[in-house]
């Protein structure tokens, strides 16, 4: 058994804040009541009033009101009920054809097929390189029959922010829908809903270091949506299932803890890590857009080597990362992000990400650096390739 | 911890043996791209007396058991004849590193069609090659019988995955009973196509899903 | 403000088990990883083991494999899989008709009208009295297009079971999968898969004294079954999502603290309840059969008063209780499940469940009955009914 | 913690006013069933020269804002002449009471139509009776005024709810602007026919929705 020491893999999950659990704590032991409809009993009302006070705080940081704010299990949830229940709403009424990026996670993506499979019309935006959504492209393709644009507000894997109020505005302009999946920028990179005409935006609590199980979907008031998982009336009826309250309290205090100043530290550590990287070892690329990213999000690839292997050796020396390696991915595909804009299998197999948090130091980044350095030096030893 | 390699695969992933080139090489076998993420070189020196291995070496670009493999499959094959060497199987390869997962036999195999490349390359070079198989169903069967079902740990044929085979003026037909989206159907499709494609009389591989 | 000392809405959800949180802690804050592929970081793979462990866990006290149990965020998502899920497979090779119970909860009726909106047809199998489902008519009903056959072990409200044994064998006799929600009998009433050739169960860990925003579903293997959520390749390839690994080590705990011993404990608290309240106030009904019922369950009507005043003056004094009361519901509609077992609107909105769980004490259940005695006195002075 | 009733209602629920049957009653009003879940008696005692309501009381079967409201209502109406306490609304209940949550005036305008049912009877049997109006698509929409959209806390009428009325041959149907299987559907249903059937000229109440 190995020692992680140093957790690079904020994207994938974070570590949850001790502060976190102690807000959920008197939802697990004295208010563990469901929210009863306001005729209920006293417990049940105590409960409900936890759950709106977590709503209020989470939809406040977006510039919503607390009745725009439905909370899921999670992101993949959410995207599934922005997209879907779009498309109950609006499929027979309006039209079958919706747009996405390529580049999406799997939730928006996989919903798109699912759509797809029941004769929906789905368009792939084109991005550029860097990932970024070429916005005329996105204007063509909007037609009178297209009920919703999705686009993500930064990519999972490399990192890429796309320009979100422009995406809204087009949308809004040609009388579309936008849904937005904001899992990994969630309050890294701001977005208010005053300010951007978005209509569904995609969050998640584990991203910042809230729990597990828990996220949310913000729903402009009068979008038109059905809902789309059946059973009971909660969430406005638009989300049935019992209340996840020590999940949303969870949520909201993880909200609460997120401020600009810890942000700029991590991508301070961000900067550092990619700049010694890009400099010090030769045959690196950076994925991604070089300004317009997630401030806690490097993504290189190293030319020559495969990243399960790199990742395998890191792990041995107590770091853990990420690759887009088809080795690596429970499906075993290579990563559709780096095909998507552009690269070759080689690129994405030899692509490594480094996702910073709360508890990552800065004196662990330069151990990383040489960790990197020395690994990759060894594979490339091993290495068919890039000898001639 | 159910880790996914043995301690055998991670000790020779950790310190691979016969790592390298051999400059002055017999024979030389490539198999795999960096375009389907593994690729591994095999070089040989062989007694042209005994049709012994005196040496052996190969390169990896791969995962943990692609490399493991290449170093076990280096180790196996030296100071055997290459008739010997040739009968070298995954399943050789596998016992001797204490088990390697099924899910990345995909991987793995690349290192024994390395050698085996290698050993064709030699036979090759010095006349030793028998009259060339045409490619009927019954081969690309056997063929697909390397092409392991992730989902069970068997081969596709085994598993019933291989609903239809069809070999007509150079194109392979394969039908595999399976959803065209499910999880690993571009993984097996892309170990077909590997696995037939390279084929003397082979123009093109067709792997069509039943739904 | 009221103190509620005494809750007996055990159904709706129950208190924590300190002992669940301490087996959840290490997953917060040491083994935070998502559960990545086999291949992944040391982190990822213990975090992968743990998942695994709870579920096999799980699992086995339903006498099923690991491989065959997935998880979900709950009872809902879980019926919702089972019902969707099986339509998908089966809708177009199959058939499209479903067969269920009019006294479903929720999550397995509104995804039946689901269905029917999309062209499906639903038979409602008939129900006696006391909610037992009408074998005859179960059998009667399953034709050739029949693909699925959903009805609850036990009855959310009424606490009524279900001969499931009896039901799973018309639906393998006439060759049809069986669906079960399990959520309320869930280790109070013993489920064995061997036993009983069930194909989908859906269960919770909110009802047991687990966390809330964590369930499952039993999956019988070879089930023809589609994905419903879209989006990663996570469970099996059959429930997407970053795996709540918390929350499935904490509904493992939870399973784990159920015993027989505590069940029959309950049984009595609810036995020596049901006794003196059909005793002692007159005008009293049993809802629900007498003898199979959940052993947590009370459910009764008291006539010429309605649940809600009830249900209010039993709060003022600590009691936490639920009625069948329109006036309580989220919908302001009357019980379906009294209405549903050929009771009349006054039975509906006159009756109150009372459901223990593990934190309830023996010497609560005098004070509860002359609480309800009292007041149920009261609002019958006030009633016009009743006095002739 | 936002309790939904004021602490006003949670005082007239615990210890209602005016609770009771008049044996000797010069009129009574009945509004509900125990079908709707919600009933309200009232009984008066009228002052024959004055027509002040000298002594009225009320029973419930109903929830905390039904008896509360009964309860405020007999308030207010007792030492007022029935004239005046015929104008008595639901609005002067509710700002009596320091506010009734809009999602249940279901429940608490039943108390309210129990008084205005105890006079109506009173001038029946007192032959006060004006000429019975007949119902008229104008009649209707008034009356569905005093129907609440749940969602909105506004009368069905004032939130748009209602796209269309029309009266024919004792049949009223309304159309209402909402799915069949929305959320309140069946509560609303229920209130519409519970304020127009029991009209003279109304055989039949037919709610219709657009989905």
């Amino acid at each position: 058994m190995f020692e992680t020491t140093v957790y690079l893999d904020n994207a994938a999950s974070t570590r949850m804040d001790e502060r976190v659990l102690e807000a959920m704590k008197p939802y697990f032991f004295d208010l563990y009541a469901v929210a009863t409809s306001q005729f209920g009993y006293s417990l049940g009302i105590e409960a409900r009033d936890a759950l709106d006070t977590a709503r209020a705080q989470i939809a406040g940081v977006l510039g919503a009101n607390p009745e725009e704010f439905v909370f899921t299990s999670g992101s993949t949830e959410s995207s599934n009920l922005a997209i879907k229940g779009v498309a109950l709403a609006l499929g027979e009424k309006k039209g079958r054809h919706i747009v996405i990026s390529p580049i999406e996670d799997f939730p928006v993506l996989h919903s798109a097929r699912a759509l797809e499979r029941q004769g929906f019309r789905v368009t792939r935006v084109r991005v550029d390189e860097t990932g970024r959504v070429d916005l005329d492209h996105l204007r063509e393709s909007i037609t009178d029959e297209t009920i919703l644009v999705s686009v993500q507000a930064a990519n999972q894997e490399i990192g890429t922010l796309q320009d979100v109020k422009a995406i809204a505005e087009i949308c809004k302009e040609k009388g579309t829908l936008f849904h937005t999946d904001a899992t990994h920028s969630f309050l890294r990179v701001p977005l208010d809903v005053r300010e951007v005409p978005v209509d569904l935006i995609t969050v998640s609590a584990h991203t910042i270091h809230g729990p597990k199980g828990i996220g949310g979907l913000y729903v402009r008031k009068g979008t038109p949506i059905r809902k789309w998982m059946d059973g009971g009336y909660q969430e406005f009826d638009l989300r049935p299932g019992v209340e996840n309250i020590p999940g949303a309290v969870g949520f909201a205090k993880a909200v609460e803890l997120i401020t600009p100043e810890e942000t700029a530290r991590i991508q301070a550590m961000r900067d550092r890590l990619l700049e010694r990287l890009l400099n010090e070892i030769p045959h690196t690329v950076l994925n991604g857009h070089p300004v317009h990213r997630l401030p806690q999000n490097a993504n290189v690839s190293f030319r020559f080597i495969e990243g399960e292997s790199l990742l395998l050796h890191l792990d041995m020396r107590g770091f853990a990362v990420s690759t887009g390696s088809a080795c690596f991915s429970r499906s075993l595909e290579a990563s559709h992000v780096i095909l998507g804009i552009g690269g070759n299998h080689e690129r994405a197999h030899g692509s490594v990400r480094f996702t910073f948090g709360r508890y990552n130091k800065e004196e662990d980044v330069d151990a990383v650096v040489e960790a990197v350095k020395e690994v990759v030096a060894e594979l490339r030893r091993i290495s068919p390739l890039g000898k001639e | 911890m159910p880790l996914p390699y043995s301690a055998i695969v991670m000790e020779h992933f950790r310190n691979p043996r016969n790592v390298g080139r051999i400059e002055d090489a017999d024979a030389k076998g490539v198999e795999g791209s960096p375009a389907c993420g593994d690729m591994v070189a095999v070089y040989l020196k062989v007694d042209p007396e005994t049709h012994v291995i005196t040496d052996i070496k190969f390169e990896s670009y791969g995962c943990a058991s692609n490399i493991a493999t290449g170093s076990i499959i280096t180790e196996l094959a030296k100071g055997k004849t290459i008739e010997e060497a040739k009968k070298l199987t995954w399943k050789d390869a596998s016992e001797a590193l204490g088990g390697l997962p099924p899910i990345k036999v995909h991987c793995s195999v690349l290192a024994i069609d390395g050698l085996r490349a290698a050993i064709e390359n030699y036979e090759e070079k010095h006349g030793l090659v028998k009259e060339r198989k045409p490619t009927t169903v019954e081969l690309v069967k056997k063929r697909l019988k390397r092409v392991v079902n992730p989902v069970v740990g068997l081969d596709i044929v085994r598993s019933n995955l291989v609903k239809d085979v069809e070999v007509k003026d150079g194109v392979v037909r394969v039908v595999l009973d399976l959803p065209e989206d499910h999880q690993f159907a571009a993984a097996i499709k892309e170990d077909i196509v590997d696995k037939l494609e390279p084929r003397w009389d082979v123009n093109e591989v067709i792997v069509e899903f039943t739904e």
